[in-house]
């Protein structure tokens, strides 16, 4: 097998050099019940490489890619240009296949570009310190809720409309068990400021709320001002979690940080990353310097070697599993490494100037977008300001109408219908996310084809 | 952003001063081995490495929301940037350079055909939620994945969605919560052996179990007695590592499962060291409840630098009700995935506790663990097992006669040689100092001081993918490094010494973080 | 094949013996800097990094003539040979690491934008004999390339299959012999400047000309009057390099090719550094004959250990008609590949002297070549051209108060600064060892000893891909090396100190050639 | 620009650094008739990756691929697996970006890789010495045959008629202005032998016969002993070359070096390079250790270090342009070092047991389409000794026969009307290359639509 470098007599000589009889001499403490004593039946034998490649390229192939199609799904996952420079990078044998930086003096490395993209995140969301990544935002979200439940004593946290519902869903399945408390607003598709219940949020504050969850722009794509609300919280004890699952738009939309938020958690995906079908993604989490002892997850800090020379650290492990066990702050040891080095490497490319151009065309493109769609007849478009995405209110279902596009090979959004099953009044809404990588082309296919659909 | 750390910038006019900033360079570099600024410092916010068509003009709808003040964020060009990062990856230690004998991680060969395979457009550039009729493949890959997995640990259910080993521990921790309470069984303690990782008790206070440790005995295992004593009515699982942290197989651990069903709880078992049984033996045999796999350590996907991992988790018939949306199941047309609590109705997984990411998993490594079983096979599986096994007790027979190996004498190990420092007693030296000599010599240091059950822990597992001539060369550092140790303690108290950098102080760095780069821009906010 | 080089085997039994083979280390290696044996030393015949299907099994028909004695290759497993490169890698200076200021090499940042083109499966796996109705799209990115081509210099036609730029100087050289038979003209002779790379003479004399030189002048150009002395009825042709190998463009171009003309020979022009002024001159327009474009220069394409390249060489209309086969052109059903002599009557082509290579050009550079073309446009090309020129004497304007530079005074130089060692005279030390300090320093060293013409000459070029900061950083490097070799010679007699291998032997490679790994295979033999 | 990392400003300082008034002034020695003010016209200005990327690939997809079809097209170009290692290792920075060593103290790299290579290269030739690489396999040939003339101070040369005629080709085009004289024989479809005219050759061979050039397996796939050809040439004082188009086959078939060759060439694109639609491409060149100092090319050499250490330099340099000039062996500079170095690679993953083995399989499949095209009625298997290339006699004109599998998307070989325009006695023959690629679905539909279009 190519994978396996001992050969037949390496085995032998090495099996003697224990003082071994054979192989399985060295499983002698596997229960006869257990026993195996040939390879596990119901599966095929090992492969050659090109055969491999064969089979799993026919699976590919059956798959509908986005950039093959006018695409213009979001909803939580982007399709953005990624350069060919950012793939390479991560390729880089010293990256792809290095560990958790446990012996800094060896993994510079990777602790430098934690430290850069922990710098990055924060000017980014406007915070002062992010930490080395979580799994993906929805995860990330809840561990925020956690953290504020520590930092506020409080159990209570108030759930906007807005935020992506399969978000909602996580953190309703980690609380389910524990004595946390939620209040789950329900998302409305007011024409201009749909799933906005901000006001209502601040009203619902009180000595007895950990955290109020807002997302910006919200799963509708709304943007809203959140400074009212942030001060709301404060006034109460208690903490602004603000979730950006598309994280471009903070190129283009004042960032949570100077909104007053105390805790931001954040799809990473966007940038440096693909699709994917969902994972591997990036969760982004960031702070106020003053909470950091209560996060979560991984932090790099700076320091010097017995030189004076600087170097970096993986720091304040006292909060992390391996030290604290079950008084840790969170559970989480893998992270999104590889995820955050190709976002950071992207972010480098982009740089403030990139970064700014590249959120203004998206913005430009969905207003443009928008505009052509919201005159189709029928078809209403509920998202008023947003960034890259909004939502329309179609004459009818909006989940069948996705699935006709797709047959006209059209891949045009995603229906709340699919979103929220249950929700009667939400089913019409379609929710469409257009980023650089859409022509114009693909918004006369996207047009047209929409109009065939409904006509 | 300013020069500094990369040699002086030149006056033109006048010399440089003849002391040498970098020591022995000017630029501080050592010929190949070379430093790099932080981007902060390399990088301009006025510089992109990229070009976008220009913006259409259209009035915009933020609403007055624009953000206007500055971002901060640097940007360099292409060639600068390919340098940043390929000479920052030239200061790390990997897999591709030579043994990552981490004890616990399961470091192997990471098969480029596992990458190339995972960047097909047809699996790396489609939606998780595009109209399902356009992913069967994706949802056929899913379904043959979980099709090895059940299989491999013969057990009936599998969950794909968990992203790492720990949140498949939550996964399996919150499908026992819901099974328990299903049956209004309010139990909430979980036993955890002292040997476990620390991802177990911190996994199930998360969900908010109490932990209680329970001992290991002299022979490195759990200590049956003590924890048949402490089931009972109020024990809702025993979280159970198997290989254990100390690369030992738990013999008893049928009779503890037995015995854990009996008290009326579940036993969950850490995963994570399947490499040791894959193909040899199937979990599910052993009658454990629910189990994580790690697909980055035991089938090999890449998570350079701390991630991403990917841990699904099978279950035993008890549990499979009860585990979490979303999951493919065969349809009329085609395979479907059910996402949604409403949509489930008359499946078997109407006690499901619910979603636990956003999505459904990570794809990216299911494609890749799928590259890598299908490589293998059934046969070659088996023999990963085997010869990581036989590299690890190799190792043991190589190096128990000049190191500690509190637990030789119990028999063979599995697939992780366990060595305390105990053979240091006297010098002063200890595993750290042990840790460090290896960087020198070119080699990533074992996993140090755990588990916390032996004294100065040095917990090696080499896996399948080492030759002999790689352990043999490990084996001879590693004989004259303590070898050296014992005649010179002094010559090993400051290693490393070619490393890029000498030791870097921790304590420094906890007591007053610097967890970002700050500057005038920061100062001013 | 045994493990010498990477450690001693261990003897299980005893214990290593305490000196170190390796020196600092038992292993050799010194941390991240890996020692790496030969894969002779590594692999063994009966070691693989492959499966591969059974063979079905079938009489064979190699009539006796099957392969049976010993080939004596060595294997490796896959992950032995990741390793076994990855590490060699390592050992290497690159453009991804720094600065790599070539002279007359222009070593320019590789874009992977176009290695990911490259590696299309419309481009990379298309067979050069499949028939062209299933190829129009590679035919249509060789048109479109040799159009950017005709564009940029200002020439009606393009060779596009010679090899690389000494293929392309045989092409050339070759199309002038055919129109000189062709008027039934014999004239042999070709001049060319003593400054000349070393191809161009020795492509002369490869197809059959008598070469003799023409001296430089006081400026670094070209002497005007010596070769219009020179030239006569025998003359065939005249090879000039512009800008030239000093780095100085030849002002007096226009001039000597209307003089060359007027001798009734042609003007060969080594467009090597083309980079200097593409998109600001058009070669055309200063009445060259034929030129070959170096697209693993000035278009960027990835030649690592030295190779591969691609030369295309544009036309005159005096030469078009004898342009090298094969060569597309439109017909009535899309793009036509004409390939033989019978193919192309009536074409423009009917005095082609012929094919020069097997199949059609480098077509993984064209791709890489356009990719990097069209990114630029015609606006980034001359931003190429004045950033390679600004670079370069900013290079000249922060050095030339130490480091002797001969032509400084004639003004500016173009895409390379050009000096010689005179400003260490009496340290004893030359431009070599000041190469090998600049090694120390992390940079790779300038071209040293070529041109000819000056003495001991650094040739430094930049390229436009070297940010601000990078020269900055060289500068100041290359100014602390000069003062301090200057204060103190003996410091660097024999650097380098810190790269993986001190100075190597080069005499005694030569005296006794050592060219490949020998052993009781090939003694037996 | 995205490549370009000056900023106006930097352009500015710099400037005034150098004394400089603006750019022009810097192009000062550019005569007036010359001097352009703005971007050349006619072509296009700067794009985007992402657009790059989207016109190249719309190209790119104009093509039809080897791999998208049944695949039998050789003469000199083969469809082998590579493995995806191959393309990861020479896309490693160090690699790919490095130049060609000339500073060996920071070349180890690449130099150990030409030293392993030239190792490999002489073994599996059979010789006792390989260089670092040339062009490609034809223009190696003529080098070889420029060589023979230095070593036997003779002009002529026998060409035989199996030799790949684009080879002979570019030999032709090489020697038309120098005095070598070449001896052409013509190629004949000989059931059983065709292209095999050593016996003529070796009757041809006199005194004046610097080295007589043959192809094994040659154009036609016919595999033959050399060894009496070689007596009859050493016998005369000329050198046998002997080309190798399909260098897989010495895993199978005696070498040439066994065989008495004195210098062997050939194309070694089959192991670790992709077809690229013929180039770039590998020359290989291996001869005698006595004729060494004749070779042209690069030679990489073992030497020691000041501390006494192994290392690798080039060496033997004064047979070179660069320092020998109008007397050097050759005018090559830059060869094909990725391409040796993924040749390296490759063989290093076959090994010897490897390589036998994928011999033994491209044997064993071409064996078994042979004997079922034979099969259709009206073709003619012309070649039967053979090792994964054959040629096969139609009943009509191979050349429409080859454009009508193409419509069905079967690639299924060269036809000699391609080959040999004019030469009418050959224009029936089809020339089909089977590799490990080729599956048996591949075989299936090749003979369905031979079938169907002799039919
Ligand atoms: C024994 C053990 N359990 C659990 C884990 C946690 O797995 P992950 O890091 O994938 O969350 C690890 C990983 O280090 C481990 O070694
Ligand atoms: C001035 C000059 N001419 C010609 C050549 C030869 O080009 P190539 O190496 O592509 O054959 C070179 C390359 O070094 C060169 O610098």
């Amino acid at each position: 097998m190519r994978y396996l470098p001992l050969t037949p007599a390496d085995r032998t000589a090495m099996l003697s050099t224990i003082g071994a009889l054979d192989i399985d001499a060295l499983f002698v403490d596997v229960p006869e019940s257990a026993w195996l004593t040939r390879p596990i039946a119901g599966l095929p034998l090992h492969s050659p490489e090109m055969l491999v490649e064969r089979e799993l390229s026919a699976l590919a192939a059956q798959n509908l890619h986005a950039g093959s199609v006018p695409f213009f799904v979001g909803a939580g996952a982007y399709k953005h240009h990624v350069p060919a420079t950012v793939d390479h990078i991560i390729q880089r044998g010293e990256f792809l296949t290095a560990y958790t930086p446990y012996q800094p003096e060896i993994a510079q490395g990777t602790l430098q570009v934690l430290f850069e993209f922990q710098s990055q995140v924060a000017r980014l969301t406007g915070m002062e310190v992010a930490n080395a990544s979580m799994y993906d935002g929805s995860t990330a979200m809840t561990e925020a809720v956690f953290m504020a439940r520590r930092v506020t004593r409080r159990q209570k946290a108030l759930v906007s409309g807005g935020v992506h519902p399969h978000y909602a869903n996580v953190l309703k399945t980690l609380t389910q068990f524990t004595d946390d408390e939620l209040v789950n607003f329900e998302p409305e598709l007011t024409p201009g400021r749909p799933g906005d219940d901000l006001a209502a949020l601040a009203a619902g504050v009180d000595a007895t709320t950990s955290c109020v969850i807002v997302q910006n722009p919200n799963i509708f794509g709304h943007v809203a001002d959140l400074a009212p609300l942030a001060d709301a919280c404060h006034a109460a004890g208690a903490l602004l979690i603000v979730v950006v699952t598309e994280i471009v738009s903070l190129g283009a939309i004042r960032s949570p940080g100077e909104m007053g938020a105390d805790i931001v958690v954040g799809e990473g995906q966007s940038i440096g990353n693909g699709l994917n079908f969902g994972g591997p993604y990036l969760g982004l989490f960031a702070c106020r310097d003053k909470h950091v002892r209560q996060m979560p997850g991984r932090l790099c800090g700076e320091t010097v070697d017995a030189d004076g020379k600087r170097g970096f650290v993986l720091t304040l492990s006292t909060r992390e599993q391996h030290i604290r066990r079950e008084k840790a702050t969170s559970n989480i040891c893998t992270n999104s490494g590889l995820c955050a080095l190709a976002f950071s490497v992207h972010l480098t490319l982009l740089g403030e100037k990139g970064l700014r151009h590249l959120a203004a065309l998206n913005h430009a493109r969905a207003v443009q977008l928008a505009e052509r769609l919201g005159r189709i007849p029928g078809v209403e478009l509920v998202t008023t300001r947003f960034f890259n995405e909004f939502t329309l209110k179609l004459p009818v279902e909006a989940r069948p109408v996705v699935r006709k596009l797709a047959d006209a090979r059209v891949l045009g959004g995603v229906s709340l219908g699919r979103l929220y099953p249950g929700v009667t009044n939400l089913q019409n809404g379609l929710i469409v996310a257009v980023t650089e990588s859409a022509s114009d082309a693909d918004f006369d296919a996207f047009e047209d084809a929409l109009d065939e659909v409904l006509a | 952003m300013t020069m500094n750390m990369i040699g002086r910038v030149t006056r033109l006019s006048g010399e440089p001063a003849m002391e040498l900033p970098g020591g022995v360079t000017f630029t501080g570099n050592k010929a190949l081995m070379l430093e790099e600024p932080l981007l902060f410092e390399r990088g301009g916010v006025d510089r992109t490495g990229v070009d976008l068509p220009p913006v259409p003009d259209v009035s915009d709808r933020l609403a007055g929301l624009g953000r206007s003040a500055a971002i901060g964020l640097p940007g360099l060009s292409e060639p600068e940037t390919v340098r940043h990062y390929t000479r920052l990856s030239r200061q790390n230690y990997a897999i591709d350079l030579g043994i990552f004998p981490l004890g616990s991680c399961t470091m192997k060969h990471n098969p480029r055909l596992n990458e190339k395979m995972a960047r097909l457009p047809g699996f790396a550039d489609i939606h998780p939620l595009q109209p399902q009729s356009t992913v069967q493949g994706a949802l056929q890959l899913i379904d043959t994945l979980a099709h090895w997995l059940k299989t491999l640990t013969g057990m009936p259910e599998v969950a794909m969605s968990p992203k790492a080993g720990a949140h498949g521990e939550l996964c399996g921790m919150l499908a026992i919560r819901a099974a328990l309470e299903a049956r209004g069984d309010a139990r909430k303690i979980v036993l955890v052996p002292e040997s476990a990782h620390g991802t177990n008790p911190a996994t199930a206070a998360f969900c908010g179990y109490a932990v209680e440790n329970i001992p290991a005995n002299a022979r490195g295992r759990v200590d049956v007695d003590s924890l048949l004593a402490r089931l009972g009515p109020d024990v809702a699982a025993v979280m159970i590592t198997n290989p254990n942290t100390c690369g030992l197989f738990e013999p008893d651990l049928v009779q503890i499962c037995d015995a854990v069903h009996a008290a009326g709880a579940f036993v969950y078992c850490d995963g994570a060291n399947f490499n040791a049984i894959v193909g040899r033996v199937r979990p599910g045999d052993l009658g454990v409840d629910a189990m994580h796999i790690n697909l980055h350590k035991t089938f090999s996907t890449p998570h350079g630098g701390g991630g991403p991992g990917s841990g699904p988790v099978v279950f035993s018939a008890a549990l499979a009700p009860f585990a979490p949306l979303p999951f493919v199941r065969k349809s009329r047309d085609g395979l479907e995935l059910v996402e949604e609590w409403q949509a489930h109705q008359s499946s078997d997984h109407d006690h499901s506790f619910g979603r636990m990411v956003a999505f459904h998993g990570q794809m990216g490594m299911f494609v890749r663990a799928l590259a890598y079983m299908m490589s293998h096979g059934a046969d070659g599986l088996r023999q990963v097992a085997e010869d990581a096994v036989l590299n690890a007790n190799y190792i043991l027979a190589g190096l128990q006669d000049i190191y500690t190996a509190p637990f030789a004498d119990t028999g063979p190990c599995m697939h992780e040689a366990l060595f305390s420092d105990d053979f240091l007693d006297g010098t002063g030296l200890t595993t750290l100092d042990l840790a460090k000599a290896m960087i020198d010599e070119g080699f990533h240091p074992m996993t140090m001081y755990f588990p916390l059950v032996v004294h100065g822990a040095m917990l090696i597992e080499p896996t399948e993918t080492e030759s002999k001539a790689s352990l043999d060369q490990l084996i001879g550092a590693m004989r004259s490094i303590a070898t050296r140790m014992l005649a010179d303690p002094d010559a090993f108290r400051s290693s490393p010494h070619l490393a890029p950098r000498r030791r870097l102080d921790e304590t420094a760095a906890a007591r007053k973080p610097v967890l970002g780069y700050r500057d005038a821009l920061d100062a001013a906010a």
